[in-house]
């Protein structure tokens, strides 16, 4: 066993993160929901290797990402339905320019 | 998977994946930073596959990279005006966010390498197509009836919010 | 249905028959009638008090009621009357009574202010029925917030802030009691037996230790304190009394500043009596400073109610420190005191008002000779100053006589000081008492319109002249009074000698 | 067994059942026979909480997954009693002009995310809560970006989403490292794998965000305010009481049931952001002019509240609780009906212009006067014992502090309530709202409201029924 | 003899009934009233006294007779007020003294009061007063004094305002209630000091005799003092007050705004010598517990008597030498209990400040009307408006005679018997004293003859309109008073009151006397060379000893003083900064709560900036601060 299960990890937390940075940094809003998809995939990608290292007998790391991945493409369509939305309303998709309800 | 092509593979994807995650959250392209997405989805597939997921890693490839993908262009070339890309942020915010996320990541990848988690017990068999689906339709323990019905709902009420936002009346 | 049920009973069906009124007459007749129930009531609940005691009852808490409410939390909707109790119910009846015929005439919205009084009383009456924490503390707070609202409409000068610092002072303390009471619930029975509200349970197992007595003894003292306007929490008191429309003060330093008193000597020295015993010094430092601080204070102020106030703050701050002394006299002096003052006080706001209403202005500087115009008034307003500075055959003489006798009996040099150091206010008291009499009823006219004022008209001397028979009441025959106090003490100083 | 499973599911059976209905009656149904629609809805929700109001017993079907408790069963009565009010309340709204033609789909999405919070509530697995929250918070989107041509909707709309997926995506982070560590999903499986080790506890903080999130618990309550005040009234409504109602309960269930053993951790980290959340709320309120801006930091400490009933983890908490979120609702509810009155009569959202509205329409005052009493805790009105019990629960684990901390906050709370008060029947002005009725719908759920706030706190047969069924750690 | 209660009553209902009633009655019909019901009163005394001093002595000493006693209120066990009516040879005196003045005052004031406004309203009040001060004279224990002590300042507080509209009046009211209120704060502490330590009230356990009593407060002590001595010095410091002993005597001059008839009564009279009879009345305590307190008193009545001669002798305001005069006595009573004994011959000073209580009452009573029928004629109070009035006021003028000699000390009119036999006493104590009080005694016959000689003699100053003798019903008052100034020196008066009870016969000390009369006689000579005809000489004196004349003028500065504490010390210097303290530290801190939370709430407003990123942003630190928190701490 030369690969270790934390080898795997490893690259799915530095994938949650570059989501995260991307999601904060992003000035785009479609740019931003891109990144939200890293960190969904990188969480699909923990499951898997749990599944898969650490508990084998039941599947219930598999099925968690299979439903995850239909939960995220919800998420995506009706975050782009709003973005577009919001294209028609200001003709702009920038996240700065969400900014008329503030303190 | 004790062979050094396995390995092989492995460090290729995650080297991919790695780099075209970082990539896609800076790259200042939107199409672009969409297809980095693309790519590290593939990867992400291979990483099933090679975990011998082969039905995750088809799924994978259909919904994320087929379907969500390119749903994603569509909207981007919907929606993209030139001047976007002009958008930059204020290095103080980036360097900030640069430590934040640091900051977690070091955290988390401390926590996961320190962690025992007890024997690993690789199983390396292909799961039998047989046995995702009987757990899929079942409703016994380690079996998803349930939430397969519920997802259903959510995906119709999905659909139907997402078409009253985005249609045109 | 338990007679003294009928004490938050009235004033909610008073409250529903405004909700029907149409006219200023109905308002009127239904007010009337409400107020006179509830005085009729509290005598008679007084009278037969005096009988049961007198047939041998010697249970603690006369006409008692008990009903489950919240079981989860054995909380129960409790009555029960002691001397004490009844004291204060008779003091609240007199006042909500002659505040009514004080507010005879209001301005506007005649309707939602009685709505609002007698939902004020709803909560006074309430608390001085209950003997169970929660709906104690529950009567409490229903009588705060329709200060807000009386002051914050119907008041004058700066109101929408003194009632907002006042309601939200008052929240204040109410937070340190509401703590103190969680407190003292979780800790009202032994290891295993059932948590209990009930202040006579609580008060019987005695099993709160000492250590937690230690916090939230002060916790109660100052949440109630705050009420009994102790220094330095009394701020809320000048303002408040100073902006609220006349029967509002009358109740509020009559009657709601009293709930501090009754509950400072209730809950936090009846329940928790060797923290009590242990911290008495802190408050009594404090209480003595109340004591000579409202009397000095109110020596240079100009406005009229700004000097009731701070003599309410010296008055009340005696009836605190009276209580702290933890001894039958001077406990007995403080539940005087509370009477003594809720009366006079009301007397005073009272009239105030009503020069208030003739004058247009509170402040003395601005009035002189009044003496000659409205004499009724005049005098019924030396009879109240006399009162306040405890001349004998006035309430106030006995309760401070009281109070002073009682201080005097601890010792040791601490209380010596602190007492002679009370003590003096009556010399203080006198100064500004006299210095307002002076300025105000006596010597020249300073405003020649003041020379066209009227005489006080038959619903103003009505309400006058009940308060003063009753401050001469207490003050030329107090002993029965006295003595029902006393005996009504006896739990309590028990609890002290454990 | 098979399929009878589904059996069990009577609430979210009958539910979907509704939701069947109702779709297909406004695919099909007639312009003519589409006026019948929101009576038929209220009346279909009516049925569905009545048939669902004995709390039943407790169930376990499909393996684990779905664990119905009476307890829970209670909380979905609450729930659908809350949905049925704003549905009443939302009737004037969606027969305007514009939202008349979607009037059909907001239904629906309600409903959804109604049986979304069904299924969080009942949940055994984690799957199904994922699954659950999701569906209470995505479509939620869409209700949000309802008034679409309106920018500020469309706006709060992505922050919303944007933030919901952000904080799932901890929350599944989180969830991926508890399955990691206790190699089960099922609820009644983890606490055995749970040993406090450092991943776990990160583990926990990151699933903790996705509920936080919910609640508006500071510091992930950011988002709170922009969409309350940017979300059409009946929406804000909804979203303040239904959706932080049952994450409130989830929140409780899953900490005592499955992150029992983290009781210390958990505990700590509650104890913070209680006072944070009640604390910074409250400074933020105290300045607001947007009358729903502002509701929406009142939520926030208000949820800072409900949380002292979760760090009692006891069966007094539970009840507390359960009662505290059926008393805020039907406070809040009563609020927000009377905006949206206003809202929809004037136009007029800000606290400024509530001044002299007793002049003009002293009964939606004494409505709001009522409701405002209660959120702030004022006897005789309800508000005032789900304080106190609240409390109570707290202090009975020695929280006294904590309750302290609460109750000065309650100082600060009461005097930005009063402000309101001080606004309708204190203030004056040339230019109050004018008289106006509101329609009978409104009209029925203020006075269920008012009847709710000046009765429950007297009549102590519901909290005793809550207790009856409530459960600790 | 039950019935002595209804000299109680019946004031007290009068006051109720003219109270109540007000303007509802005709000023003459209530005046009538009032002063029939005195005469009932004074009537029921008279018999009162002679029943009681007709009642055979036990073993020697007059009964202690407690005819009515009730509870009023109860302290604790032993300690409880009674009301009730005492009877001993003192309280019977005082009964009738009180009685026979204030029905002369009632009888005097229908005349003098005649069409004042309020003429009901005055009478009310000095049937309220009367009441008081009945009871404080029989009160059978300490407290019940107290209680009537209060009423009594309130009466004299309401009688010295009587003219509310004159600013003066109000303020010398004023003035007069604080100051004796201050004295009582100590009598009040006293009797708390006392009553604990003893556990009684009764006059008759204190005056027992029964050290037993005192056993408690043995050892215990304060400040060097024996805590007993505090207490009954700190009692003697009520009796001072409302004796108007140096220095809190201030308040007695300007009491004289009064009506004239009030000062006879209250002023003169009755109610200052409550001091002297609250020590007569607990002398034996004094004397047997805190003989030095008795040294105390002497030597704070020698004081005051010497300065208020002094300034007697320079005011030029009748009124106020009267009042100056009034103190003077008052110290001279109060030095002759200071140097009393208890027993037999040794109480030689108790008799006579007794003596001279009495005998002072009816002639400076007298005095007062005199000046009052004066002042009533010419509308002044200065002596440089009178002058030459004996023609106009022949009865009037030789009243005030009779009275200026008895004050004097002039056989055989009253005031000789009763000082002389001070003197004696004082000489019999120190030789010192006995000078000094003599020498008093001189400027008291000095300071008398320079009044009387500026009223009636002197050159007439013009007058407005003549002027005349007054009514019947004031000279009747006047001529009463002389006769008993005349005979009233030959009372037996030892054989009623004695120090001790037992019967006590007084022996003229021939050499004090004869002495006194010679020093009084010269006194009377100095003034009648000064003053009988318009002299240079008191200008020159003055103007040799200017600063001395003036600081004599301006009573030594007391009023200064007494405003200097008031307005400065309490009113600027403490009230102002308590009550600027009150608003602007307490309150203001509490605003700058409030103000701290609103900036507060406006500074943090920052944070929610409207962007998505940074909320998420937010989310995430505190996601990562609260794990590594959560994991560093626990």
């Amino acid at each position: 066993m030369e690969i270790h299960m934390e080898y795997y990890l490893v690259v799915s937390t530095i994938m949650f993160f570059a989501g995260i940075y991307g999601f904060i940094t992003r000035r785009n809003l479609l740019a931003i929901l891109i990144s939200i998809e890293l960190i969904l995939n990188s969480v699909d990608m923990n499951f898997v290797v749990f599944n898969r290292y650490l508990f084998p007998e039941q599947l219930e790391g598999l099925f968690f990402t299979l439903f995850a991945i239909g939960i995220s493409a919800c998420e995506t369509a009706v975050a782009i339905a709003i973005i577009i939305n919001i294209y028609r309303n200001i003709r702009n998709i920038q996240a700065k320019n969400l900014n008329q309800l503030k303190d | 998977m004790n062979s050094a092509p396995q390995e092989a593979v492995f460090y290729i994807l995650s080297a991919a994946i790695v780099i075209f995650s970082v990539m896609t959250v800076t790259t200042r392209r939107i199409l672009r930073s969409a297809t980095y997405l693309l790519f590290v989805l593939f990867a992400t597939a291979g990483l099933y596959f090679q975990l011998n997921y082969s039905f995750l890693g088809a799924v994978q490839l259909v919904i994320y990279a087929g379907g969500i993908i390119i749903l994603y262009v569509f909207s981007i070339l919907l929606t993209t005006t030139d001047k976007d890309k002009v958008a930059r942020l204020k290095n103080s915010k980036i360097l900030a966010g640069v430590l934040t996320v640091l900051a977690g990541a070091a955290l988390c990848v401390f926590i996961t390498i320190t962690h025992n988690f007890g024997p690993t017990r690789y199983v390396g068999d292909e799961v039998p197509m047989k046995v995702i689906g009987t757990a899929l339709m079942g409703t016994e323990k380690y079996q998803y009836l349930l939430p397969f019905e519920a997802i259903s709902l959510l995906l119709l009420a999905c659909i139907i919010g997402g078409i009253i936002i985005a249609r045109k009346r | 249905m338990n007679i003294l049920s009928l004490f938050v009973l009235i004033p909610v069906l008073t409250l529903g028959g405004l909700l029907l009124c149409g006219n200023t007459r109905q308002i009127r007749s239904v007010v009337a009638t409400g107020a006179s129930l509830l005085l009729a009531l509290a005598i008679g609940v007084v009278i037969a008090f005096l009988n049961e005691r007198a047939a041998g009852n010697t249970a603690e808490m006369l006409f008692r009621s008990d009903v489950m409410w919240y079981k989860p939390l054995n909380i129960h909707y409790s009555v029960g009357v002691d001397g004490i109790s009844v004291a204060m119910l008779l003091l609240s009846a007199v006042i909500v009574f002659t505040g009514t015929f004080a507010s005879w005439k209001m301005p506007f919205q005649q309707k939602e202010y009685f709505m609002w009084f007698y939902l004020l009383s709803v909560g006074v009456f309430g608390f001085f029925i209950s003997i169970d924490l929660f709906t104690m503390f529950m009567f409490y707070e229903v009588a705060l917030i329709p200060m807000y609202l009386l002051i914050g409409v119907w008041g004058s000068g700066k109101k929408e802030y003194s009632a907002m610092k006042l309601t939200l002072m008052l929240m204040g303390g109410s937070a340190l009691l509401l703590v103190s009471i969680l407190g003292i619930y979780f800790h009202s029975a032994g290891e295993g037996a059932p948590l209990s509200m009930n202040i006579l349970e609580i008060a019987q197992n005695s099993s709160m230790p000492v250590e937690l007595q230690r916090w939230f003894f002060p916790l109660t003292f100052i949440g109630f304190g705050v009420l009994g306007a102790l220094f330095p929490f009394h701020t809320w008191s000048p303002d408040g009394h100073a902006s609220a429309p006349t029967a509002v003060s009358m109740l509020h330093a009559g009657v709601l500043m009293k709930l501090g008193g009754y509950g400072c000597f209730r809950v936090a020295i009846f329940l928790m009596p060797e923290a009590a015993k242990e911290l008495s010094w802190i408050f009594i430092i404090l209480t003595g400073i109340s004591v000579v601080y409202g009397a000095y204070s109110a020596i240079v102020q100009t406005d009229l109610k700004y000097i009731n106030a701070y003599s309410s703050v010296s008055h009340c701050g005696l009836v605190l420190f009276a209580i702290l002394m933890l001894n039958q006299t001077a406990m007995t002096g403080a539940v005087l005191q509370m009477l003594s003052h809720g009366l006079m006080t009301a007397l005073f706001f009272a009239l105030i008002g009503m020069i208030y209403g003739r004058t247009h202005t509170r402040d003395i500087r601005e009035m002189g000779g009044l003496m000659k115009v409205i004499p009724f008034l005049g005098t019924c307003y030396v009879i109240a100053g006399l009162a306040s500075l405890g001349l004998p055959g006035l309430s106030g003489f006995v309760a401070e006589m009281s109070v002073f006798v009682g201080a005097f009996q601890e010792t040791d040099t601490f209380h010596r000081v602190f007492t002679i150091i009370a003590c003096t206010s009556i010399v203080i008291t006198a100064v500004y008492i006299l210095r307002v009499v002076g300025k105000l009823l006596y010597g020249g006219i300073v405003n020649e319109h003041h020379l066209e004022l009227t005489d006080a008209v038959w619903y103003e001397r009505f309400s006058v002249i009940v308060l003063i028979i009753a401050i001469a009441g207490i003050g030329l025959a107090p002993l029965w009074l006295s003595n029902l106090i006393q005996n009504s003490l006896i739990p309590v100083l028990n609890q002290l000698n454990f | 067994m098979g399929y009878a499973n589904f059996l069990y599911m009577k609430g979210e059976l009958s539910l979907v059942a509704i939701i069947v209905i109702l779709f297909i009656y406004d695919i099909f149904g007639s312009k003519k026979s589409l006026q019948y629609y929101q009576p038929t809805a209220c009346i279909l929700l009516l049925i569905h909480t009545l048939i669902n109001l004995l709390p039943g017993s407790e169930t376990v079907a499909f393996g684990g997954m779905y664990h119905a408790t009476p307890m829970g069963s209670i909380v979905k009565t609450i729930l659908s009693i809350g949905t049925l009010l704003v549905f009443m309340q939302a009737n004037s709204w969606l027969k305007s002009e514009q939202i008349i033609i979607r009037r059909g789909e907001f239904y629906l999405i309600t409903l959804s995310t109604l049986l979304g919070m069904y299924f969080m509530i009942s949940a055994g697995h984690f799957l199904m809560f994922f699954i659950g929250i999701e569906m209470a918070s995505i479509p939620m989107a869409t209700l949000i970006a309802y008034d679409k041509y309106r920018n500020t909707s469309a706006e709060a709309a992505a922050k919303y989403i944007l933030s919901a997926v952000f904080a799932s995506g901890l929350s599944l982070y989180g969830i991926s490292l508890i399955y990691g560590t206790t190699g089960s999903l099922y609820f009644e499986e983890i606490p055995a794998g749970l040993n406090g080790s450092p991943m776990q506890i990160m583990a926990f903080v990151f699933f903790f965000v996705g509920l936080g999130f919910k609640l508006s618990l500071v510091p992930f309550h950011q988002w709170t305010p922009d969409v309350y005040e940017g979300a059409p009234t009946s929406v804000t409504a909804y979203l303040s009481v239904i959706s932080k109602g049952a994450a409130a309960f989830v929140l409780m269930t899953i900490l005592c049931k499955v992150f029992a053993p983290l009781v210390t951790e958990w505990r700590a980290i509650l104890y913070g952001i209680i006072i944070v959340s009640i604390t910074l709320a409250n400074l933020f309120a105290i300045r607001q002019q947007n009358i729903k801006r502002f509701f929406a930091y009142s939520s926030i400490s208000q949820a800072g509240y409900i949380m002292l009933g979760v760090i009692s983890g006891s069966a007094l908490g539970m009840t507390s609780l359960v009662y505290y979120v059926l008393v805020y609702m039907l406070s809040n509810l009563a609020a927000f009906g009377v905006i949206a009155a206003v809202e929809r009569q004037s136009g007029k959202i800000m606290i400024d212009d509530y001044n002299g509205l007793y002049g003009t329409n002293p009964r939606l005052s004494v409505v709001m006067m009522l409701a405002l009493f209660s959120l702030a805790g004022i006897p005789p009105f309800a508000g005032f014992f789900s304080k106190f019990f609240i409390f109570a629960a707290a202090a009975e684990q020695g929280y006294y502090v904590l309750v302290f901390i609460a109750l000065l906050n309650t100082i600060i709370s009461l005097y930005y309530y009063l402000r309101i008060v001080k606004a309708m029947f204190i203030n004056k002005t040339e230019t109050p709202i004018e008289h106006f009725q509101t329609d009978a719908y409104t009209r029925i759920s203020l006075i269920a409201c008012s009847a709710g706030i000046l009765l429950l706190g007297i009549i102590s047969a519901v909290y005793e029924h809550l207790n009856d069924f409530s459960f600790g750690m | 003899m039950e019935y002595t209660v209804l000299i109680f009553i019946l004031p007290l209902l009068t006051f109720l009934a003219l109270g109540l009633l007000g303007t509802k009655l005709k000023p003459n019909v209530s005046g009538s009233i009032g002063t029939t019901v005195l005469g009932i009163c004074a009537l029921l005394a008279y018999i009162t006294a002679a029943n009681y001093f007709s009642m055979p002595r036990v073993d020697g000493v007059r009964e202690t007779i407690i005819p009515l006693h009730f509870e009023w209120l109860r302290f604790t066990e032993n300690l409880k007020i009674e009301l009730g009516i005492l009877l001993d040879p003192i309280s019977v005196m005082m009964l009738v003294v009180i009685t026979t003045v204030s029905l002369m005052v009632h009888i005097y004031s229908l005349g003098y009061m005649h069409g004042e406004r309020g003429f009901q309203r005055y009478y009310a009040f000095l049937s309220l007063f009367t009441f008081s001060m009945l009871g404080l004279v029989v009160a059978t224990n300490i407290f019940q004094m107290y209680i009537f002590w209060e009423l009594v300042g309130v009466s004299s507080y309401l009688l010295i305002g009587f003219y509310y509209t004159k600013p003066e009046a109000v303020a010398a009211s004023k003035k007069a209630f604080i100051v004796t209120r201050f004295a009582d704060l100590g009598f009040l502490l006293g009797i708390l000091l006392l009553s604990y330590y003893t556990k009684t009230f009764s006059f008759e356990l204190l005056t027992s005799g029964d050290s037993t009593l005192f056993s408690q407060a043995a050892g215990t002590t304060f400040m060097g003092c024996s805590v007993m001595s505090w207490a009954m010095a700190l009692i003697f410091m009520g009796g001072a007050g409302k004796s108007a002993m140096f220095p809190l005597h201030i308040w007695l001059p300007d009491a004289m705004e009064g009506p004239t008839p009030v000062s006879a009564l209250i002023h003169a009279a009755t109610m200052v010598v409550a001091g002297v009879y609250l020590v007569a009345r607990l002398f034996p305590v004094y004397y047997l517990e805190t003989p030095e307190v008795l040294v105390l008193i002497a030597v704070v009545g020698a004081v005051t008597s010497l300065y208020a001669a002094i300034v007697a002798c320079v005011q030029t305001d009748i009124k106020r030498v009267l009042a100056f005069s009034t103190i003077s006595q008052i110290g001279f009573m109060m030095v002759a209990l200071g140097v009393s004994g208890l027993e037999g011959h040794e109480g030689l000073g108790y008799m006579a400040s007794m003596f001279h209580l009495f005998t002072h009452a009816m002639f400076k009573a007298l005095l007062f009307l005199g000046a009052g029928a004066i002042i009533h004629a010419v509308h002044s109070n200065e002596m440089s408006h009178m002058g030459g009035l004996r023609k106009y006021l022949p009865v009037t003028h030789i009243t005030f005679l009779v009275a200026c000699l008895a004050i004097s000390g002039i056989p055989p009119f009253s005031g000789f018997f009763s000082k002389d036999e001070i003197l004696a006493a004082t000489f019999a104590f120190s030789p010192v004293l006995g000078i000094t009080m003599s020498f008093i005694a001189a400027l008291t016959a000095f300071y008398m003859f320079r009044l009387y000689y500026n009223i009636f003699w002197g050159e007439e100053s013009s007058h407005e309109h003549t002027p005349h003798e007054a009514p019947k019903s004031m000279t009747l008052p006047l001529v009463f008073l002389a006769v008993v100034t005349v005979f009233a020196g030959f009372i037996p008066f030892g054989h009623f009151v004695s120090s001790n009870g037992e019967a006590y016969t007084i022996h003229l000390n021939w050499t004090v006397a004869i002495s006194s009369v010679i020093v009084a006689v010269i006194a009377i000579a100095a003034a009648t060379a000064l003053y009988k005809k318009k002299s240079p000489v008191p200008d020159r004196m003055a103007a040799a000893l200017p600063k001395l004349h003036h600081a004599a003028y301006r009573r030594f500065y007391m009023d200064e003083l007494y405003l200097f504490i008031t307005k400065r010390i309490i009113f600027n210097h403490i009230s102002r900064p308590i009550a600027w303290f009150d608003r602007h530290i307490i309150d203001g801190s509490l605003n700058g709560l409030a103000n701290v939370t609103q900036r507060v709430a406006y500074a943090i407003r920052g944070i929610q900036s409207g962007q998505v990123q940074q909320y998420v942003y937010v989310i995430l630190l505190s996601t990562v601060v609260i794990a590594a928190l959560v994991l560093w701490f626990l």
